[in-house]
């Protein structure tokens, strides 16, 4: 069975090869269905792939070609198919399909949709290829690639300044992550020898005991590729500006999928991780930092994506701060339901977005509940679960690695705390979106308002599909512990038990944190009552509460200034000083040994008179005194 | 296949068809002939590669005296390190006669002879095995580059063809004076005096000898790279030359400076070699972070290639000089990248100032609303060239960064990983003010590509493509020579270790 | 067997020779300049001769043959060079040609 | 006076009758007269080879130098018709340095001939030798002809290229607007004689 595990990424990848191939003159509007079959066929291969392996999930893998053999360096293609890339899988195919046929209603009328339905399949393509690396070296190459893709989307509507500028200020971030990246993976070929998974994970301990403090240092680098690629701080300003893209990319790749890539790569490298508390210790600091930090700009966002995408930001962070104290399964528990709620969020916001002719800002909407009904109530429920409430996808795994962090030792505490604070803003700005979006008053002209419209059924089918998913995803993590991920999942991250990191909590402490966190959540919702609903329409009057704090956040604490201003105008200015210094000092230089020659072959031009007489008077000349030298010297 | 001198008909035929041109009057039959006799060329290099068995050291030799009284031979091989670049240069040369069959109307005739001229030049000097044929042909070379760029170049073309020749007619004479050096040394320890290439990377020769030597060929080698200090006569060159020039400028011309270094500078001259490596390794690294740098400023979009070509070829410079097998491969794998990638780079740029008449970055946007398939293959060679993985780019740059990690000089590959965020900024920047955005309004009546031009980067884009996916089919041609290399290398540290 | 002595015949030969020298240096008439090379050359010639003969080596008077030939080639092409000359640049006077001058 | 005293005066009045006509040749200033004292050189040099017993390179000299080469060079003077116009200054500025420079390199070959030639190996060509294949002709004819029959072939070639370029240079056609290819060759030749009188008379020429 598994010896088909090729197919998966193979059929998006055909797809988008005839869709880029005969798309823009041929196939136009039926580059759709090619994309959506690719996709589809690879949920049925992975889900087959899934059910046969359910049983056993010891890793397999199947070889495809070699890469490259140089000296001692040798590297194949390997495809590797095991518990968590199974999980993977499903998630990211799930939810892509759920995405394609969302798009097919969503770009309808965009005379690009070919090329959408182009770039589609190949980041569906590169994603699967991703999480289905048997090597550093492959998970990188997809990395990368997963990472065009974006670029691709995102300046998908390419007209727009913003829109390129997005793009490019994407990439740039990333390659910034991917530099740590390819220096961690650079150095574990120097380590280790090697590239492959098993073996670097079966010479992690061998390598710890020889050369203390390496692994350290490699899984910082990873990390920092982590940080870029899952937007965390500081490198998280692309993701806001990257929704500058069609909204069923953000659902797809700015929520659901890609920027998970750098949970999976520090959860893949567990055995390494658990070596090094430092790192963990990183991880998990910079996970909850970025998780309040991203939910405190999310508070005062206007744009409905923007608050998703803070959001999206700030959930990543919880999950890195499950990764850092070693709750590897809560995390990916957690990226899985993730994707579910926050896919729906995402989608449900463009189903406003197209509804509404285009309108992001949420201060020109309100009482859309009535128009768009069904749009209306999957995002409730997306709210709802993104939120943390019983029984729903997001209380489950968003209440189990709260556990983990408070029972992971003194620095939990400090974690919890940023944790349960992350989580209480975060149930205040998606009710706070979901308040403006839906209920109160409509801010919008009578005229426009009365064209919105619900989205056609081709988007609202997916919406309520990915629902369904959001309030039953969370149901693999039940009961807490010992549901059916748990199990899954349990060899994969066997190594964290092994270094103690894994605590089981008591029955009581579960109930408890149960409580906890669903009167954190319930706490938020009414803030947001009081303040969105009550008080509506109420941005302005809450941001006079503060002016000075309400401008930091909305300026996302001048982080992007700071950056445009030192790292990319230092660079500009740096690069004119060098573009001015090679001209006019190496190019100098050059020149005025040209000039020097020059000049004195000037001197003696004038010698040249042109006179064959002169010359022939030179020759003689010349003669008269090498016979004179020639006579003396025999002398 | 032994009996046929393959080889010579590989490096003479474009001669031959070069002569037959001469003789035409018709623009359609001196083209016919001209892609006939490349193609052939193409064809038989590729025969070449077929009938190559990798590890075996020369093949396909051929010899007779040619002025045996000096121990000068005319005297043919390939082994895997010149046979990709002979195939890089015989396909490139095809696509660029083939291009100019749309784009080049004035002076045909001179000009497919000069094409043609330049394919012999540039095919003898990787397949020369003799220190005198070698020079000629490094040396014909320069006379065809000098007037396709003297002729159909552009208003400063004068300044820069005498920079072009005399800079690299700088390098190549003190080379000269090294080969006769060699020549004498050599004959004078063994009593044999030859030229043969082989024969004379057999000997051994004294540290300060080595380190003149060294130097010499050193100045040639880096002036054609080129390495900093050496490139300023680079983006002038690419800047006033023709379309055509500049793909064979930089896909071939500048790894004529690769192939010296890993053909001469470090078999002849290990322990130079090894002792100029400090100094050489920073001026790559330089040559990475500031030529990127510099890119990353210019307003000429001909310039900003020129010059991240600059930044490219450090990382080959830096690949040879990490003295590792890995790092050699990279360079090696760069070298053919960069030649098909900024080759293509060039004809993108050729084919847009064709239809908008402006290389100005600043003049240009938007050209993607009117030129969607020049935008796609654009876009895929800006981004090979940034070194996306999964194209050719990435797996030379990945290979020269393993090598510098395996020899321990990891602090010049933990620098030179700092220019491939440099190369994304300019070529993104770059892509993103030239092709999107929105569109001007003297723009409106662009054509997009015709059928021969989309074929002619198709072609080279499903190379690139080849040789990132499965860059084995063609690390496999050198890597047994490049191990031989290395080994030699390898051989003198430890024994010059072992005097100390 | 040479009378007199070889010295003579090559003291003759180098007078010979200067004297043709002087005419190229010396005249403004592009065709006495001419004129003078032959005496060069026939300052040659003697010299050959003479060691011909006093080396008993024919070779010496083979080459003269040649040194006529190169005369014969020379004096055609010359002097068809002063006639395109002198209808091109209306003069024969040597120092008001000067094109190679750079 | 035995013949070696004899032969010795005839040398020396050839060799002096050389230099004289020589010493002629470069200070006439009529270039007809300056061709008949190259005749007159070449006559006494081909007494000389007589005294040489290179009876054949005479015979040579004669029949090139004063049958061939140098009616050129007088029908060429004809064809320019120069023979009136040279009367303006006839000698370069330089002469006096040359002039120097040409008798210190006179006296350093005399110098360089008394001191330091050696006469080398003798050659098998004796004249027991040349008498044996029949006089000089037949000698020179046997090295010319069987030893260097390469290089005296290639001469011919070389004489041909002579021809054929000389042919090629005297049929150009002059450039100028009023070019002579509408003239007749008197017409030109006339104009070109007003040409050189005006210039002559002009006291602004340059020298």
């Amino acid at each position: 069975m598994v010896q088909v595990a090729w197919l998966i990424p193979a059929l998006p990848l055909i797809a988008f090869a005839i869709n880029g191939a005969l798309g823009r003159t041929y196939l136009k509007k039926r580059t759709g269905i090619i994309a959506n079959a690719g996709v589809l066929g690879a949920l049925v291969v992975s889900v087959l792939l899934f059910v046969a392996q359910l049983d056993h999930a010891e890793p397999e893998t199947v070889s495809l070609w070699t890469w490259a053999v140089s000296g001692d360096f040798a590297l194949d293609i390997v495809l590797r198919v095991d518990a968590l890339t199974l999980v993977m899988l499903l998630v990211v195919t799930s939810v892509s399909f759920m995405v394609h046929v969302y798009s097919i209603g969503y770009m309808d009328n965009d005379p690009g949709f070919w090329r959408f339905f182009t770039y589609l399949p190949l980041f569906v393509f590169a994603m699967i290829m991703l999480v289905m690396a048997n090597n550093l070296l492959v998970l990188f190459v997809f990395w990368e690639a997963v990472g065009l893709c974006s670029y691709l989307l995102i300046g998908f509507w390419f007209e727009r300044q913003s829109a390129s500028a997005a793009a490019v200020k994407a990439f740039l971030t990333n390659r910034i992550g991917d530099v740590g990246f390819l220096i961690g993976l650079l150095l574990i070929w120097h380590v280790f020898g090697t590239l492959n998974y098993d073996e670097i994970f079966s010479l992690a301990p061998v390598v710890e005991a020889a050369r203390p403090g390496i692994l350290t240092l490699i899984c910082l680098m990873l990390f920092v590729g982590a940080m870029g690629k899952s937007a965390q701080f500081p490198l998280h300003v692309w993701l806001p500006d990257a929704m500058e893209g069609p909204t069923p990319v953000s659902a797809l790749i700015h929520a659901a999928t890609m920027v998970t890539a750098g949970v999976y790569m520090v959860a893949r490298f567990n055995p390494l991780y658990v070596l090094s508390s430092t790192a963990m210790t990183v991880v998990a600091l910079v996970g909850a930092f970025t998780a309040l930090f991203a939910a405190t700009i999310g508070l005062t966002q206007n744009d409905i994506k923007r608050v998703l995408a803070y959001s999206t930001v700030s959930q990543l962070g919880l999950m890195f701060m499950a990764l850092g104290v070693g709750a590897f399964t809560a995390a990916i528990f957690h990226l899985a339901t993730h994707a579910f709620f926050k896919g729906l969020l995402f989608l449900g916001s463009g189903s406003v977005i197209h509804g509404t002719d285009e309108e992001q800002d949420m201060q020109r909407m309100g009482g859309l509940f009535g128009k768009m009904p069904v749009t209306g109530a999957t995002y409730i429920i997306g709210g709802l679960a993104l939120s943390g409430i019983i029984p729903l996808a997001g209380f489950w795994s968003k209440d189990e690695l709260l556990g983990a962090t408070l029972l992971s030792g003194d620095l939990g505490y400090l974690l919890f705390v940023l944790g349960a604070l992350a989580s209480l803003l975060t149930a205040v700005y998606t009710f706070r979106m979901i308040f403006l979006t839906f209920f109160g008053k409509t801010r919008m002209a009578a005229e426009r308002f009365s064209h919105v419209h619900e989205s056609p059924r081709v988007m609202t089918v997916p919406l309520i599909v990915l629902a369904v998913g959001a309030v039953g995803a969370g149901f693999v993590g039940v009961p807490p512990e010992h549901g059916l991920i748990h199990n899954y999942l349990h060899d994969t991250f066997l190594a964290a038990e092994f270094a103690g990191l894994v605590h089981v909590p008591s029955t009581v402490f579960v109930l408890a944190l149960m409580a906890v966190s669903t009167v954190i959540a319930l706490l938020g919702i009414l803030v947001a009552y009081g303040i969105f609903m009550r008080r509506s329409p109420a941005p302005e009057s809450v941001a006079g509460l503060a002016p000075p704090l309400h401008a930091l956040l909305v300026n996302k604490y001048y982080l992007d200034d700071f950056y445009d201003a030192v790292l990319a105008g230092g660079t500009r200015t740096a690069g004119g000083l060098f573009a001015w210094f090679d001209l006019n000092i190496v190019d100098g230089v050059v020149n005025l040994i040209g000039l020097v020659v020059r000049g004195v072959g000037g001197g003696l031009r004038r010698m040249q008179t042109g006179r064959l007489e002169n010359y022939a008077f030179s020759v003689a000349l010349g003669t008269a005194l090498v016979l004179a030298f020639y006579i003396m010297m025999a002398r | 296949m032994d009996s046929i001198p393959i080889l010579s008909i590989v490096l003479w035929l474009p001669l031959i068809a070069a002569v037959i041109v001469l003789f035409l009057r018709e623009r359609r039959a001196m083209f016919a002939v001209a892609m006939a006799g490349s193609a052939l060329s193409l064809i038989l290099s590729v025969a070449v590669w077929a009938g190559f068995s990798p590890g075996d050291g020369m093949q396909f030799r051929e010899s007779f005296d040619w002025l045996p009284a000096l121990g000068i031979q005319y005297a043919l091989g390939v082994d895997g390190i010149s046979l990709l670049m002979v195939l890089l240069n015989t396909f490139l040369f095809f696509l660029c006669i083939v291009y100019a069959w749309a784009s080049v109307h004035d002076r045909v005739k001179e000009y497919l002879f000069t094409m043609l001229l330049l394919e012999v030049g540039i095919t003898g000097v990787f397949l020369a095995l003799d220190f005198v044929l070698f020079y000629v042909f490094w040396e014909i070379m320069l006379i065809p580059m000098y007037v396709l760029i003297g002729v159909w170049g552009g208003e400063r073309r004068v300044y820069a063809t005498v920079k072009f020749v005399l800079y690299t007619l700088f390098g190549s004479l003190l080379m000269l004076v090294a080969i006769l050096a060699l020549y004498f040394v050599y004959g004078n320890t063994t009593g044999v005096y030859t030229f043969d290439i082989l024969e004379l990377t057999q000997g051994t020769y004294g540290e300060r000898f080595q380190l003149w030597a060294f130097l010499a060929f050193f100045l040639a080698f880096a002036i054609k790279v080129p390495m900093v200090p050496f490139h300023t006569w680079l983006p002038d060159a690419h800047v006033e030359a023709p379309t055509t020039g500049s793909v064979i400028l930089a896909g071939i011309l500048l790894k004529m400076g690769g192939y010296g270094f890993i053909r001469f500078s470090l078999p002849l001259f290990p322990d130079a070699s090894q002792a100029a490596q400090t100094i050489i390794l920073v001026l790559s690294v330089i040559a990475i972070l500031y030529g990127a740098m510099v890119a990353l400023m210019q307003t000429d979009l001909k310039k900003l290639i020129a010059y991240s070509s600059v930044s490219h070829m450090g990382f080959v410079t830096l690949g040879i000089f990490s003295f590792t097998q890995q790092g050699l491969d990279g360079a090696m794998m760069q070298m053919f990248s960069h030649g098909l990638v900024t080759g293509a780079l060039f004809l993108c740029v050729g084919q847009l100032y064709e239809r908008t008449h402006d290389r100005r970055i600043a003049n240009l946007g938007g050209l993607a609303h009117r030129l969607p398939i020049f935008a796609a293959l654009f876009l895929f060679f800006s981004l090979a060239s940034i070194g996306l993985p999964g194209l050719s780019g990435f797996v030379g740059e990945f290979m020269v960064l393993l090598g510098a990690f395996v020899a321990d000089i990891r602090i010049f590959g933990v620098l030179a990983v700092f220019g491939i965020i440099l190369s994304a900024a300019y070529m993104l920047w770059m892509y993103w003010r030239v092709m999107l955005g929105s569109l001007k309004e003297v723009h409106r009546r662009l054509e997009d590509l015709t059928r021969l031009e989309t074929a002619i980067l198709a072609a080279m884009a499903l190379v690139t493509l080849w040789a990132g996916i499965q860059p084995q089919v063609f690390i496999g041609i050198f890597t047994a020579d490049t191990s031989g290399i290395v080994q030699a290398l390898t051989a003198t540290e430890v024994s010059s270790a072992l005097i100390k | 067997m040479i009378i007199p002595a070889l010295e003579y015949y090559l003291v003759l030969g180098a007078a010979l020779f200067i004297i043709g020298l002087l005419g190229v240096l010396v005249r403004r008439n592009l065709l006495i300049v001419f004129m003078s090379i032959e005496l060069i050359l026939l300052g040659a010639n003697v010299t050959f001769v003479g060691f011909a003969v006093a080396l008993n080596n024919m070779l010496g008077q083979a080459f003269v043959i040649f040194s006529l030939t190169v005369a014969a080639a020379e004096a055609a092409v010359g002097l068809a060079i002063i006639v395109a000359l002198s209808r091109h640049r209306d003069t024969l006077n040597v120092d008001e040609i000067d094109t190679l001058k750079g | 006076m035995n013949s070696e005293t004899l032969l010795s005066l005839i040398f020396a009045y050839l060799a002096l009758a050389c230099v004289a006509f020589a010493v002629l040749v470069i200070m006439l200033r009529n270039p007809v007269q300056c061709a008949l004292a190259l005749v007159g050189v070449v006559f006494h040099l081909a007494g000389i080879f007589i005294l040489l017993r290179a009876e054949f390179l005479a015979a040579a000299h004669i029949i090139i130098y004063a049958g061939a080469i140098i009616v050129l060079f007088l029908f060429t003077m004809m064809l320019l018709n120069l023979g009136v116009v040279e009367r303006a200054r006839q000698f370069h500025v330089q002469a006096p340095l040359a002039i120097v420079v040409g008798a210190i390199l006179f006296l350093e070959f005399v110098v360089l001939t008394g001191a330091t030639i050696t006469v080398g190996a003798q050659g098998a060509h004796s004249p027991a030798w040349v008498a044996g294949q029949g006089g000089n002709v037949q000698a020179l004819g046997q090295v010319l002809f069987r030893d260097y029959l390469l290089p005296f072939e290639i001469a011919s070639v070389l004489l041909t290229a002579a021809v054929v370029g000389a042919i090629v240079l005297a049929k150009q056609k002059p450039r100028r607007p009023r070019s002579s290819s509408q003239m007749g060759v008197g017409e030109w030749m006339a104009e070109r004689y007003e040409k050189a009188k005006t210039r002559e008379q002009d006291p602004a020429e340059p020298r």
